[in-house]
């Protein structure tokens, strides 16, 4: 059980975060859903590496002991990056929306369809 | 802001700026690096623009100098891995490591506090990228705030 | 590598070059059927301008078929279709990411249980 | 080592390197002199291109290439000491990718020399070409990559410079939203994306997709992630009914940038192909995912095409077109993918169908970009994206119309141009597998002819308008962009089996050949 919390953890995080994407309407809270569902990810990478009792991959402490996975930590950090510049990006379109449009409101930022 | 948030901001700062710089520079030895360590100074270039206005930090923090040093991040970092070309080895090979120059030391062997000589052109390329995401997440908070104040926040 | 090589899909032959030749010497071949014609079209006179029974020519503007005329008989023969299928494009974001996990989700349960 | 060799060895490297160096120092070159930045852009992509073509021609000469970032020789893609494990950034470039770089140049090239008078209006477009170059790196990435992270990595560069770009003029919020929408599909496509790479990781302790195609077992958790890259790849190349951010996006971004988008999304595509032929091939059951496939695309069509019809906007309708051609290709190579287990209907027709798809790739990204560059062309000198309110501009912009003429009559599958050599190999060979299907293909042609027909009338015939009685034709680089894509509709179109030997067959082949790809990388595995 103990073992699996963080995979239970990521279930519920990857769950609150798709519902907050679909569910609320206002463009930052949806953006914060989003980044709940990345946490979601990178929670997931970064235990699938751990190995019980292992220390950190850092090369200084290498003579026979058990390291955990440096990769999926180099892929979360990758992912955080990568996050860092979607928020920022969808941030700066929420203010020219609210500038241009009066509202964050997804339901009225509809001026595209058919 | 108040008079106690400036001076704690003032007293801060440079310990946010000396501790981003020291985990750009040991990113290659303990958890850290190029991205963490500059956003940690830009998350210092945030409080200074918490505790003043935007008007007077404006007047600090030039956007022409964020975006140079963004440039000369950005392409120092490609730079660095495309000299390995001109070493005649292949992209992004790490033509420092245990060379004997900068970087150049072979990494000791055993538990040890760990040799901030090492890495080869990995700590180059920590550097780069520090000085690129320094300038690039200040100038994203300043562009953000000069949209903020065109709508008279 | 032969440029002629006509392109084989399993099926049958397309040669793009043959057709090309085919279809010039037909042009050529409707050409001098044509020139055989009596010639009654003459430049610069009345022939010129167009016959409305008599009626004075509309301006230009008003004379061309604007776009959202053409094909209405078409949309208005498939309405049922088209009143299902605009309202889908809502324009809402919400409801564009809703379609993607609900496919998501069908993948899913196809690609679970069928194979 | 001659210069010509060092070329040669690092091109793969180069690919991807000098893009991003040329963007990266665009915003410094451009304080120079504006001449000196589009100089400057113009060259970094020329030479781009010159490497694309000179990896893809030794790839179809010599076979997949590997390139091993950071190792000791390039094609050392398993380090000696790491247990048989290749954990080095790899890039794998088999005849499919080397196919899909030819692509990403050419359209590179004509875009680009379409955007320097395009553009040439507006101010501050050192951030423009940055962007556009750092395109260009995510699709030559995503389609040389040999592992599934870095694939990650450049899908989001791509995402976010074509987001970036799309916003770029923010008309009046407009182009903002259209980016907004397309962003954030992106983005949940782009988790889903990275649930699966953790998925194959917790699996087979591999990036690599040679090793996790070697170790592939189809579990449970294969079939989830398959799930979700499909989904997600689906939902980037815009599948109905998962198109809804393409027609707003494609109508609201530059046009110069529309017609590299359509690249883009069939980077996306070929992602998709990628995963489901070189991943799982027939360790899956082929026969389900390729119907998914197949239904993807039959959709993509039919909806694409209908709802294009009744468009006022013309260059939203070429969107809708662009979902349906989409169509086209998830049909001939989901046809192929169906069949994959069965080798005697795979060498009757599968094959052919694959071929087929693969071929449309290239005509329509060929096709549809000069399409996307006439409409372009045209807003451009009218200033409106209306169609009711266009008419009579064959009077002033002969050139542009003849573009749009080969341009449609390309897309509606005209003999002889190069859209009808690749739907008659798609007709062809998906009649002995479903003759619907193929009727279904053939009827979604003629109302793609249809719909073009209308926007042919009502842009460029009738009465010369009074309002655009002082039209110019559009300027001299924006017709040779339209005009080497238009040379190579009509080049393609009339001599089509030399291609599909050169350029298609060889990509149809890599992709089915799991094998292939595994000892190219793995060595003799």
């Amino acid at each position: 059980m103990l073992w699996n919390l963080p995979f239970i953890t990521v279930v519920v995080l990857t769950f609150i975060g798709i519902v907050t994407v679909l569910l609320k309407k206002n463009l930052i809270k949806i953006l914060l859903g989003i980044n709940i569902l990345e946490s979601a990810v990178n929670l997931f990478l970064v235990s699938l590496g751990y190995r019980e009792g292992g220390v950190a991959p850092i090369f200084t402490l290498a003579p026979s002991q058990l390291m955990v996975l440096p990769t999926p930590q180099a892929l979360t950090l990758t992912s955080i990056v990568i996050g860092v510049a979607t928020s920022a990006l969808v941030l700066s379109f929420a203010m020219v929306l609210y500038k241009k449009y009066g509202t964050v409101d997804i339901d009225k930022i509809r001026r595209l369809q058919g | 802001m108040s008079r106690i948030v400036r001076t704690a901001a003032d007293i801060l700062y440079p310990t946010i700026l000396i501790f981003g710089l020291y985990v750009v520079a040991h990113g290659h030895l303990t958890p850290g690096g190029g991205f963490q360590g500059g956003a940690v100074i830009a998350t210092g270039g945030a409080l200074v623009i918490v505790a003043y206005s935007y008007a007077e930090v404006r007047e600090w923090l030039s956007k022409n100098v964020l975006m140079g040093q963004e440039v000369i991040g950005l392409v120092g970092f490609i730079g660095v891995a495309l000299l390995a070309l001109a070493f005649g080895q292949v992209f992004f090979f790490n033509y420092l490591n245990a060379s004997g120059s900068l970087f150049g030391i072979p990494v000791p062997y055993g538990i040890n506090a760990g040799e901030l000589n090492t890495g080869g052109f990995v700590p180059l390329m920590n550097f780069s990228v520090g000085c690129e995401v320094w300038g690039g997440l200040t100038l994203v908070i300043l562009y953000m705030l000069s949209g903020l104040e065109k709508e008279g926040c | 590598m032969d440029l002629t090589a006509p392109l084989l899909t399993g099926y049958g032959i397309w040669a793009p070059l043959v057709w090309l030749v085919a279809c010039v010497a037909a042009v050529i071949v409707v050409y001098l059927l044509w020139k055989t014609g009596e010639s009654s079209y003459k430049k610069g006179t009345e022939l010129e301008r167009p016959y409305l029974s008599g009626n004075v020519e509309p301006e230009k503007g008003a004379v061309h078929i604007r776009a959202s005329n053409l094909y209405w008989g078409f949309l208005q023969a498939l309405k049922g279709y088209y009143d299902v299928l605009v309202p889908v494009h809502t324009g809402v974001l919400t409801d564009y990411m809703i379609w993607f996990v609900a496919v998501t989700a069908l993948l899913l349960v196809i690609v679970g249980v069928l194979s | 080592m001659t210069f010509a060799d060092f070329i040669v060895t690092n091109a793969p490297g180069l690919l991807v390197a000098i893009p991003l160096f040329a963007a990266f120092t665009c915003p410094a070159i451009g304080r120079i002199s504006a001449a000196a930045r589009n100089l400057w852009v113009m060259g970094a992509m020329l030479v781009t291109a010159a490497i694309a073509f000179i990896l893809a021609f030794r790839v179809f000469s010599s076979g997949t290439v590997i390139y091993v970032f950071g190792a000791a020789a390039t094609h050392l893609a398993v380090p000696l000491d790491s247990g048989g494990i290749p954990i080095r950034i790899i890039f794998t470039v088999d005849a499919m990718s080397a196919f899909m770089e030819i692509i990403c140049a050419i359209v590179g090239i004509s875009v680009l020399l379409y955007s320097m008078s395009s553009e040439s209006r507006n101010s501050s477009l050192e951030g423009y070409y940055a962007l556009y170059l750092l395109m260009i790196t995510g699709v030559f990435g995503m389609v040389s990559t040999g592992d599934l992270f870095n694939f990650f990595v450049f899908l989001e560069i791509l995402s976010l410079a074509s987001a970036g770009l799309i916003a770029y003029r923010i008309d009046g919020g407009l182009a903002v939203e259209a980016a907004l929408k397309y962003f954030i599909l992106s983005t949940l496509g782009a988790i889903l994306v990275l649930f699966a790479i953790g998925i194959y990781y917790g699996q087979y302790n591999a990036l690599n997709i040679a090793m996790i195609a070697q170790r592939m077992q189809f579990s449970m958790l294969d079939k989830i992630a398959l799930v979700l890259l499909v989904a997600a790849l689906a939902m980037k190349c815009g599948a109905v009914p998962l198109h809804f951010w393409t027609p707003d996006a494609y109508s609201m971004a530059p046009s110069s940038v529309t017609a590299f988008l359509v690249v883009a999304s069939q980077a996306s595509l070929y992602g998709l192909f990628r995963v489901v032929f070189t991943m799982y091939n027939v360790t899956m059951n082929c026969v389900t995912v390729g119907w998914i496939i197949i239904i993807l695309g039959v959709l993509s069509m039919v909806v694409g095409v209908t709802m294009a019809i009744p468009q006022k906007d013309i260059k939203r309708l070429m969107a809708y077109h662009a979902v349906s051609q989409t169509g086209y290709m998830l049909l001939g190579v989901g046809v192929g993918l169906a069949v994959l287990g069965n080798a005697a209907l795979t060498s009757a027709f599968g094959f052919m169908a694959m071929e087929g798809g693969i071929f449309h790739i290239f005509n329509h990204a060929m096709y549809k970009g000069l399409l996307f560059l006439t409409a372009g062309a045209i807003v451009y000198r009218i200033g409106t994206r209306d169609l009711n309110k266009m008419g009579g501009l064959g009077h002033t912009m002969k050139y542009t119309m003849i573009f749009f003429i080969i341009g449609a009559l390309a897309i509606a599958g005209i003999p002889p141009l190069n859209g009808f050599a690749s739907k008659l190999m798609i007709y062809e060979s998906v009649y002995l597998f479903n003759p619907i299907l193929a009727i279904i293909a053939m009827v979604v042609s003629i109302l793609t002819l249809a719909s073009f027909v209308k926007v042919f009338h009502s842009v460029f015939m009738g009465p010369q308008l009074p309002e655009y009685a002082d039209v110019k034709e559009a300027p001299l680089p924006m017709l040779i962009g339209m005009g080497i894509l238009a040379a190579i509709v009509i080049l393609f179109g009339l001599f089509p089996q030399p291609v599909v030997d050169m350029l298609v067959a060889p990509a149809a082949h890599a992709l089915a050949d799991q094998g292939g790809y595994i000892a190219a990388v793995l060595g003799g595995a």
